[in-house]
This record gives C-alpha cells, structure tokens and sequence, in this order.
C-alpha cells in the first residue's frame, strides 16, 4: 500500500509540472504582449511595469521564478486588477463554487445511488426503464442548458426560486440542481451496472444460501461490492463538475472561481487565467489521487496486497 | 403422457434408422459474429430511435440551410429578434435572431459545424488513440512501459484546462477545435485499445496463430484489429457527444467560434444573451443539441449491448 | 508400446530449461526451474502436475511462445533458440500446438474453414479448390463434415471446437504436436472422444505427442512415459505402468494415491496419502527440495540440498533425496552428530 | 412422506427465458434423499444436476429462471409453495449449500469470520462473542489452521483449499438437516480435492447429515456416496445404490459414461469406448428419449416416447429405457462396463 501511495504521488507531482510548463510557455509564446491593450503607454513606464511582473528578466529565469512561485502558492499579481493578487483572488471565489459543487456532489450522489440500486433491484420494470430514461437525459442535457432552463422557468416565469446573484442559501437552489443533473445520472448508471454485476456473482448466491434475508443480501453483500468500483466515477465526475461550474456561474451570475476565470479569459488577464489553471488543475489531480487511495482503502483485495487484481 | 401399453407393437422395438453423422449436427442458425451484432442492434429499440434522430439532424443539418433563400451570415435589420410563433412574411420559419438572421438557417447550419467538429475530432481521437494503444499493447515490454507511463501522466491532465489553454493560444476555428479536443481525447482511446491488446494477445487462438508461425500483418489483421473493432467503436460513440458537449461548453464561455460563424455552441451562447426576452432563440439550439447528445447516447448504448460478448449466448 | 533408448530416436531434447517471469521490480516467479528430458519420436509423453507447477509454460517454451531464460530445447538435433525464416517456417510446421480452452482457442470472427486453413494460407500450401478440398478433408478426418466449414465458432459445441482446433494443427502436417490440457474443459464422455481420435490420429501419421494435463487417469490412459512436475521442477518420469506401479517419489505417490477410482468397492479399501497444506508460492519457493514443506518423508537434508536429476533405474528418472545415497549418507551423519 | 426420508423431490420442472426461446433445463424430476444418506447427482455439463440442486433452495434466480411444476418436500412442507420468508428460515438452517469455485462463492471484503457468524446470528440468535466462537469451532472442525487469526481475513487471503474449508464451515455452521454440495471439488487439484474429500467423509460421519453431492466426476461419486442419480439433458434417467450403478448399471448412457472414464489402477490396453455426439439443446428437446439420437441401441419408440420409470433387480434401481420393456430385444452392456472390471 505504501508502494502504491508513493506511486501515485510522484504521477501526480509530474503531471502538475507538466501542466506548470504547459501553462507557462503557452502563455508566453502568446501573440503580442501581455500588456497589449496598454500599447499607448510610454516605454519608460512600460518598462516599469514589466519589471514588476518579473517580464524583463530571460524565459528560463521566469520560468524558474515561476515554479518557484508556484510551489510557495504564489500565483502572482492581476494584469487587470491593479495590486489584486491572484491567489487572493481564486480565494474570494472559491468559496462560492465550493458550496455549490459540494451540495452538487452530495445531493447528486445520494439520489443516483439510489436511483441506480432500485433501478438495479427492479430490473425490467417501469421503474427501470424511468431510471435508465432519465440517466441518458442526465448525460445528454449538458448543465448549461438545463441551468438556463431553471433559470428563466422556476426563477423567471415561476418565480420560486431567485434566477441569479448569490445571496443566501436559496440562491444555491437552481444552480446546484443543475450541477448535480449530470452527477445522478452518471451515478446511477454506474450503480445500476455494477450492481446488476454483484448481484449476478457467486457470493450473492452464497449469502441466500445462508438464509438472509433481501435486505440484508443487498446491504451487507452486494452493495459494498457494487461501490466500491463506483468510487472510480468520483474523479472524472469531479472534472465534469467544475466544468460545469464555469458555464453555471456565468448563468447564475454567482461571483465563484469559473467566473472569475471566464472573465480573465475574457480580458486576457494572463496571471489569472495561469493561476486557474493551476488551482484547478491542481484540485483535480489532487481528488483523482484520493479517489484512488480511497479505492485502495475500501478494497481490502488492494489495501492488504497493494495491488490491483 | 405415457402411451397405451396397448398402443406398443413390436414393430417400434425395431432398431432406429439413424442418419450417418446425425449426432453431429449443427442445430443453431448460421450466424456471424456481425450478423448477430446486427441482430441484436435492431431489436434495441432506443438504439433505432438513437440513430434514426442522428440520420434527421445529419440530413437536416446539410440540407436545412438550403431550404430557405437566406444564409447563415444574412442579417436583415427590420427583421429582428421575430418568434416563431409570430406570422410574419417571408420564410422564417424559426423565427430571427438579434440581428436579424433566419434561426432555421443558422441551426441548422450550426448543427452541421458540430457535428464536423466532433468528427474531426473522433477521427482524430481514432487514429491516434488506436495507433498509440495498439502499438503500446502489441509492442509489449520495454516500449509498452514507457508508452505508458507517459499516459499515466497524461490521464491527470484535466481536459478542460487543456482545451482552454490551446485555444486561447490558438485561434478557435473548426479544426483548431477538433484539434484541442483531440489532443486530450485520444488518451482514453488508447487505454482501451491497448487493454483490448493485451487481452488479445494471451487468448489462446492469438497463440494459436503463433505458433503456425503469422507474420505481423497477419496477426493484426486477421486477428488482432476485427476482435478490437467491437470495443473502439463504442468509444467512438461516446467521443462523439462528448465532443460535441465541448464544443457547445467552450461557444459558451466565448471560446468558440467567431461571428458570423454559427455552431451549436455559439447559437446557444447567442440565444442566452436573449433569454430573458426570447426565450425561444435559446431554446432551439438547446433542444437540438441535447437531442443531438441524447441520440448519439442511445446509440451509444445500444452498440455496446450489441458488440458485448458477455451478453452473447 | 514401451520405448527404449537405444531403438528409437529423439524428436526433442530438454536440457536444462529455465522460464522466469518478471513480477513487479523485484519478484521473479520461476515458473520452470531446471528441467530436463527428452521426447522418443512416435511416443507420447505425459506430463502431469497441479495448477501452477509450470507444465503448461513448458509447453509453450518448446513450441517457442516463450524464450527460455536458460537452458536449450533441441528439435530434431538442432537448437530452437535462434531459429530465423526459412528455418522458423520449417519449426512452425513441424511442431503444433492443440488448446485447453474450446472456446478461447478459435477466433470468434473467422470462419471454421478459415481456422482450419489458416496454417495452409500462412505457409501458402493450398489456394482455392485445393484449399476447400484440403480443409474438407480436415474436418473429416476429426469426425466432422464438409457442411460445417461455413460455420462459425459459437455455432459448435465444446467437443466440436476441440477437435476443430485440431483440425487446424494438423493443416501443416506436423510431426511433433504439444496438446495443453486439451481435455480439461471437456465433459467425461467428449473427453473420450477427443482421446481417441487423438490415439486414432498418432497411430496414422505417426504423430510425436507432448500430452500436458491434471487428469491422471486420462494421461495414463493415452501416455507411453508420464513426467510429475511440481511448483517448477520435474520431479519424476518413467513409464506409464511403472510410475503407477512403483512411483518413487512421494509426491508422485500422494498425486497417485489422491485420484478418486470410479469403484466403490476399490475406494472403500484404498488408504489416501493426504498431503497437507497448499502448493507453495513460485515467486518465493522453499530451498532445497521444494516439496519439502508437504512431504511425509522429508529429512534435513531436503531443505539446504536441491535433489539430483538422477535415472535411478533404466528409464526411471526421480529429483529425491531420499534415492541419492550420498544424501542418505549425509543424513545419516546429521542424525548421528 | 416416507418417515425415512428427508426429501422427496417429485416431478421437477424448471425453465429459463432466455433471448432465444425457452430453455427447459430440468424436465421431470424425481428421487428420495434418506436421513443420513448421501446422494450424488452425477451428469455432464448442462443435463440440470446444478438446477435441481439450486431449485432445492429456491436459488433459481427469477426471472429468467422458474419453477414450472413439480413438489419438493422437506420436513412435512412443499418447498415450492413455502412463502419467501419461510424459505429464509430454512435455507442456511435446515438446508445449507456449498458452490462449485471457492474463489467466487465467498464474498471479497468481509472478512471469512463475519461471514461464519452472519447465519448463525440470522438462525441461532447468538450474540456476536457467542457466534464468533462458533465460528472459531467451525473453522476448527474443517482443519484451518490457527482460527484464531484466520478468522479476521480476506478470502483473498486464503488459498483454493481453504476457501473451500471455508465454505463448508459456513454450509455447517448451524448443523442443517441436509446439505447440497454442488461440484464442491471441481475447481480444486487432486490433491486438495483429496484432502477435501477426506474431510466430508469425516463429517458426514461425525454429523449425521444427509448430503446431495453433484459431480460429473465418478471417482468422486464412488468415494463418497451411498446412492446415485444419474441425469441426462434434464431428466433422471437412472438411480440405484453405488454398488448397483457401478456394477450393474442398465441404462445405455450410464454404459457410456462408465466406458469413457479411463481408470488409473487398470493396466488399459483397450480403448475408450465414448458416447458419439453431444447432448441435445434444450431449447427444442427431442421428444421421445434424450438419449436416443446417441444411443446405439435407440428402437423406433425411444425416438417417439419417453420410457416409463421401471424397478429392476430391487427397489432402490430403477431406469428409464425402452430396452427394461418385455418386448424388447435382450442387450448386454459392453463387457467394459459389466463389474466395472475388479468384480
């Protein structure tokens, strides 16, 4: 276990330098000056300004500056907003995007979970069909169209729920119901497969045998085994979430990370969007590795022999 | 059940005539493997619907702009912002965008672009994500270790990032987009190219093929491609609406295509700016693209049933 | 039936053959360790042996799907390690292989006709209506008929495809076959078919067989010399009717002694040999002999010493201690201290 | 009910849907198991052995697969008509089963001594410390060596063998009345299906079980069973004791079974003598005799009629085949078979 741990740590310190470098040198072999928009400014002051975002010295210097940086969580100052630091910045946002992949996470989960073992346990039935229905629906209405949706019918038309801004917990409604389509669906999908899978296997059998009763076949026995490799979805849904969040705020007009980036890329404020990139990139590399020490600590096959059957 | 013991004449206690080679008949029909693929694709009522919405949108989407006098890119400026539901003269069937241009036109049209960026980018995907994983897995050893470690490292680069990356470096046009959903989709296709690879080359009528001593391009083709064919093709079926998802994610945000050019994704992006006054300019190209991704998910779907050998008997 | 050295000649030579797979960075299973003896032209030699011992990997050693990691295969007098085109060619005809797994074993998109003919196609024996005739010809000779050259696979049973994989060896006319457990998966009474047809098959074109498999009865029953592996090693080989009757080794004895007789009268009777404990990882096998840990007779030598590949009576070949008298001496000495 | 039997299975017939059509896997089944006694269903892949066994307990899954008719008694009930939560009862208590492959049959990521406990908890309503030295006794009794640390493991962390040992302490756990042991050494080597052999026989003796042991393998059968069921493509085509099956066999097919086995301690110069074909699909069965299209005695009727049960030398052997009928002509089995070659 250990062995893998460490594995999995060192892939993982790869992959965000290589994103770091990425990052970097697109940005830097960019047409035009990052400062573009300012061309009008005089050179002495142009200078000055180069100077203090470290762009006079040559690309390795920079680019070591820059890791450098990186690894002390400095993401280094706006080209837009004069002084605002960027990591300060991801941080005003990070909180309202966290709440709302969150309860997007949570609620999504627990009602795929149970829309894929029902769906699983009913095989065949009406309740089946609804469930497989509604989980290609889930995978085919990307969330950007269903958070329009929601928001202009319940929060316009209706007029339940707020449309947009973020002002409290029932402005979190709409858009977390739309994040968290996508999660069911996947979710319940998965379930659905893998349990129907449990359900067919030996040990399913063994445990009748005992004289078990359903519940305790389904809890004790095939659930556990049927979640187990459920647990893998959770990285890439993790991605699909915040690829969500990017469009979701923009339509909620939430004040979160993806709408700060979104409006960077706008404006091609250059630090910013670097500096997403990295915190996300970073986020996501960093639940992939949990998802995958938590499959390892789930399954016992892998946490006492270390490795994958 | 049972006959009359009177019914029973010696006669029936005479030796059987029996066929010669009657015990080894063969009493199933004859089936190939395609046949039976096919079999099973058909009778899969969603997969039908899937594709036959895939065959409406494809058609529609090379035809639809034809069918009316105006183009994508006309803009009529007494013509704005008009519903469909008003009646209006002229033939604007889906009614005008903000500056005037016939909807019916533009989505369409706009279909069609997705529809070419998404298979740009599969093909992409296939060609690369099959040569490397099939390289990788057929190679075996040394090279397949390295081939794979750098997917490892590739795997944690987060899709999204990357795309954005590029194009912003880029300019986004048709093919740069392809380009960028390629770049980061082919890993996927890869891994299960090369997991099919490996499979294959320790079943036993791969070894079979060995030992009667066939050269390369004959364990490739005769063996190794049409047993991997089954796997590629349903991840084809799932790139597809996944690219077509990107597509329409990154006209969203403002990293698709220019003005006047039309995709799903800017039309959607478009209509949004509208919704709180035309709700309709949004709508349309919402439903084409969720039917669009529904379609191919059904079909999706309904191939993977189809080429699953599990489920074969 | 009984072969003797001096009368006949060897097809193939096993000298010392080691296979070791690479596990991980640091783990090596030794999957053969070691092995050594020869193959009688026109015989067939059994070998038997508990999943994992490595008789299967042999197999495919000598047949060359693996390379040896040490050691040297001899076919018909000459070395197989670097054999290169015309040569390679050559080898591919003359020794085949038949498969364990009926269902595994024949490719699910080609056709029974194609299986069949895909030796003659390779080595380019036979083209259009002599191809037909030829793999017409084929599916008789196994007990099929021409109807079924258009089939495929999954249309035949396990008895059917078995013997289509047959058919597919025996296109390139080969000498020498290696058959890997080519009964297992097979019910009783198929089994007996494949058999025969197999013995049918030898007794006409005078075919060398290698004949890998658990079943012992049924190794006895079609095997002129039957070698017993165990966890990598051989450790006995003699003659059919001489290693059931004076098996020497004690594993040998305890394999014997485990299979079931269908006669209850003899099975009432009967004392079993029960060994204790499991077969031993291959990764990390005990030293000295390696069926120490489960042996009735082990002494303290078994553990520092490895056995000799000895003939300790014509024909008769053992890996014990407990035939050595040098060992026997040297225990003697360690009891005596 | 006969006061001397534990179970009478009567008329069995079981179906599957599947994609192409019906599938009848057991049509017609019938025998006794006595107190005490062990019966072997012997048979090849695919004749209906495993489905009788797995209607036994209801463990035909549903659907695809149904019980179409038939009664099947134990303990005064009909098994096929006791409600659900009744069979829950019993399964596990009175009737335990173990499976054919140790390696799929236990489940990965609990622990070897919770699933021990978990039926005895169910059925005995011991208290955890109660049923976890149950568990340490049972691991005990099938010789699994130092329980007490083996009771915290994976299966995973347990060889063939012993999941196998672990298996039957979970089948016996709560002392059932009979227990269906369905292939339980297929999956095993030689010698650890011997050392699993010796240990059932031990049991059976210590425990007073009956057992239903299902094989193909008849060495099997003649080490351990007091009476045979011999099956072919969903029907019971004969039964007698071990001797009587061995010995004196009178169906063609258990001819042909006994002639296809090749047999260790025999020096065999002659052949095989195999049955030619292969078992008929059940998804059309033939109408008369199963065995007919095989059988190289088939007459005109096997082809059209199935053969009636008839009693022959003693109560306990009965057969089903044209060939017992007065008008038939008089066969004599293959002299390989006759005595089974030491009698």
């Amino acid at each position: 276990m250990g062995r893998f741990v460490l594995k999995r740590l060192i892939y993982m310190v790869i992959t965000l330098w290589l994103i770091a470098t990425i990052t970097f040198f697109l940005m830097h072999n960019l047409p035009g000056s990052p400062l573009q928009n300012e061309e009008k400014l005089p050179p002495e002051l142009k200078e000055i300004i180069l100077k203090e975002y470290g762009l006079d010295k040559p690309l390795p210097v920079q680019y070591v500056n820059y890791l450098g940086n990186l690894i002390t969580g400095d993401l280094g100052n706006s080209y837009k907003y004069d002084g605002r630091k960027v990591t300060d910045m991801i941080m005003d946002g990070f909180s309202a995007s966290a709440t709302l992949g969150v309860q997007a996470i949570s609620f999504g989960v627990v009602v795929g979970l149970i829309l894929g073992c029902v769906a699983a346990l009913r095989r065949g039935t009406w309740i089946d069909s609804g469930a497989t229905v509604l989980s290609v629906l889930g995978v085919s209405i990307p969330s950007f169209v269903l958070g329009a949706l929601l928001s202009y019918y319940v929060g316009v038309e209706l007029q339940w729920l707020p449309p947009a801004l973020w002002e409290g917990w029932e402005y979190t409604i709409l858009p977390s119901l739309a994040l968290s389509f996508l999660v069911i669906a996947q979710i319940a999908r998965y379930v659905r497969t893998e349990m129907l899978e449990v359900l067919g296997q030996d040990y399913i059998k063994t445990a009748k045998a005992k004289g078990l009763g359903r519940p305790a076949v389904i809890i004790r026995h095939a659930l556990r085994n049927a979640l187990i490799p459920a647990i893998t979805i959770m990285a890439p849904l993790t991605v699909a979430l915040l690829t969500g969040t990017l469009v979701i705020e923009q339509i909620f007009a939430i004040p979160g990370m993806g709408y700060m980036f979104v409006d960077s890329i706008q404006t091609n404020d250059f630090t910013a969007i670097m500096g997403v990139t990295m915190f996300y990139s970073f986020l996501l590399v960093v639940s992939i590795f949990i998802v995958d020490i938590l499959y390892g600590i789930i399954d016992p096959r892998i946490r006492l022999t270390g490795a994958k059957e | 059940m049972a006959m009359n013991t009177d019914q029973l004449s010696p006669e029936l206690f005479q030796p059987a005539e029996r066929e010669q080679g009657a015990e080894e008949a063969v009493s199933r029909k004859r089936l190939s493997y395609w046949q039976d693929v096919r079999r099973r694709f058909v009778s899969n009522k969603g997969a039908m619907i899937g594709l036959l919405l895939i065959v409406i949108i494809g058609v529609m989407s090379l035809v639809g702009p034809l069918m009316n006098d105006f183009t994508y890119s006309d803009q009529n400026t007494d013509m704005m912002n008009i519903s469909p539901f008003e009646k209006i003269e002229g033939d604007y069937w889906l009614g005008t965008d903000h500056l005037g241009r016939d909807l019916w036109t533009r989505i369409w049209y706009g279909a069609g672009i997705s529809l070419l960026i998404a298979i740009i980018a599969a093909s992409l995907d296939l060609v690369v994500g099959v040569t490397y994983g099939a390289i990788s897995g057929y190679m075996g050893g040394k090279v397949d270790d390295w081939m794979q470690r750098l997917v490892e490292v590739l795997v944690g680069v987060p899709q999204l990032v990357v795309i954005i990356l590029l194009l912003i470096w880029l300019e986004p046009g048709i093919f740069a987009i392809a380009l960028a959903l390629a770049l980061t989709g082919w890993v996927n296709m890869s891994r299960i190219v090369r997991a099919q690879m490996l499979k294959l080359k320790s079943q036993e009528y791969v070894l079979a093929a060995r030992t009667l001593g066939a050269n390369t391009r004959r364990m490739l083709t005769k063996h190794m491609i049409p047993n991997v064919m089954g796997p590629v093709i349903i991840t084809l079926m799932f790139t597809i609406p996944n690219a077509i998802f990107f597509e329409a994610f990154l006209g969203f945000i403002g990293l698709g295509l220019r003005p006047p050019q039309a995709s799903l994704g800017v039309l959607l992006n478009d209509g949004y700016q509208m919704l709180q006054l035309y709700p309709y300019q949004c709508l349309l190209p919402a439903t084409v693209l969720s039917l669009l991704m529904f379609s191919f998910n059904l079909l999706g779907d309904g191939l993977r049933d189809a080429l699953d050998p599990k489920l074969r008997q | 039936m009984s072969v003797t050295k001096q009368k006949v000649e060897k097809i193939l030579e096993v000298n010392h053959v080691k296979k070791h797979f690479k596990m991980g960075r640091n783990q090596v299973v030794k999957a053969v360790d070691n092995i050594s003896f020869d193959v009688y032209k026109g015989e067939t030699l059994g070998l038997v042996g508990e999943s994992g011992c490595g008789k299967s990997t042999i197999g495919r050693t000598i047949i060359r799907l693996y390379d040896t990691t040490d050691g040297e295969i001899r076919f018909k007098g000459e070395s197989t390690r670097n054999l290169k085109g015309k040569d390679l060619k050559k080898f591919n005809r003359e020794m085949q292989m038949i498969f364990q797994d009926p269902y595994a074993s024949l490719n699910p998109r080609m056709t029974v006709a194609d299986i069949i003919a895909e030796g003659l196609d390779i080595h380019g024996l036979a083209q259009g209506e002599e191809r037909r005739q030829k793999v017409t010809e084929l599916l008789k000779t196994v007990g099929l008929n021409e109807e079924h050259a258009d089939r495929f696979p999954h249309e035949f049973s396990g008895g059917q495809r078995q013997r289509i994989g047959i058919a597919r060896a025996l296109a390139v006319d080969p000498e020498f076959i290696i058959a890997d457990e080519p009964i297992s998966a097979l019910d009783v009474s198929i089994q007996a078919q494949v058999v025969n047809l197999m013995k049918k098959l030898q007794r006409e074109k005078g075919l060398t067989y290698l004949f890998i498999a658990h079943d012992l009865s049924m190794v006895k029953y079609i095997s002129d010399r039957i070698g017993v592996m165990y966890l990598g090693n051989l450790v006995e080989l003699a003659d059919s009717q001489e290693l059931y009757d004076h098996p020497l080794h004690p594993y040998t004895e305890a394999l014997l002694s485990a299979v079931p007789i269908p006669d209850p009268d003899v099975e009432k009777e009967r004392e079993r040999i029960i060994l204790k404990g499991d077969v031993p990882s291959p990764i990390n096998p005990p030293s000295g002999c390696r069926f120490r840990t489960r042996c009735p007779k082990v002494m303290d030598i078994c553990a520092k010493e490895t056995p000799k590949w000895q003939e300790v009576k014509p024909m008769h070949w053992v890996a014990c201690h407990l035939y050595q008298e040098e060992s026997l001496k040297k225990e003697e000495g360690n009891k005596n201290k | 009910m006969d006061q001397n039997n534990m179970l009478e299975v009567r008329d069995l017939h079981v179906s599957f849907q599947t994609y192409n059509g019906e599938v009848q896997a057991v049509r017609g089944v019938t025998f006794d198991v006595k107190k005490g006694e062990t019966v072997a269903i012997v048979g090849e892949s695919g004749c209906g052995k495993s489905v009788t066994s797995q209607s036994l307990m209801r463990l035909i899954p549903q659907p695809p697969g149904q019980i179409k008719s038939g009664e099947i008694w134990f303990d005064g009930k009909d098994l096929t008509q006791v409600a659900e939560k009744d069979m829950e009862k019993i399964r596990g208590k009175d009737i335990a089963m173990i499976f054919q492959d140790p390696m799929t049959s236990l489940n990965p990521t609990m622990t070897v001594g919770k699933q021990i406990m978990e039926g005895l908890i169910k059925h005995q309503n011991m208290g955890k410390d109660q049923a976890r030295e149950r568990a340490l006794e049972m691991l005990r009794l099938v010789g699994i060596p130092s329980p007490e640390s083996r009771i915290h493991q994976y299966p995973h962390q347990f060889s063939g063998g012993m999941r196998q040992r672990a298996m039957i302490a979970i089948a016996l756990a709560c002392a059932p009345k009979l227990l269906i042991a369905d292939e339980p050494t297929t999956a095993l080597d030689v010698t650890i299906q011997a050392q699993i052999l010796e240990l059932m026989n031990d049991l059976k003796e210590k425990l007073e079980t009956s057992i239903i042991l299902i094989t193909h393998d008849l060495g099997v059968v003649a080490d351990v069973a007091d009476r045979v069921v011999v099956m072919y493509a969903g029907k019971v085509i004969e039964t007698g004791t071990v001797e009587e099956i061995f010995y004196r066999p009178r169906h063609p097919y258990t001819w042909g079974l006994m002639g296809s086995m090749p047999r260790l301690d025999l020096e065999q110069e002659k052949e095989l003598t195999p049955i030619l074909g292969t078992p008929p699909d059940l998804l059309s069965p033939p109408k008369g005799c199963p065995f007919a299209a095989r059988c190289k005695h088939a007459m005109k009727v096997c082809q059209q009629e199935m053969p009636e049960t008839t009693e022959v030398d003693s109560e306990t052997h009965k057969v089903n085949c044209w060939l017992e009928h007065p008008m038939a002509p008089a066969v004599e089995p293959p002299a390989e078979v006759v005595g089974g070659g030491s009698k």
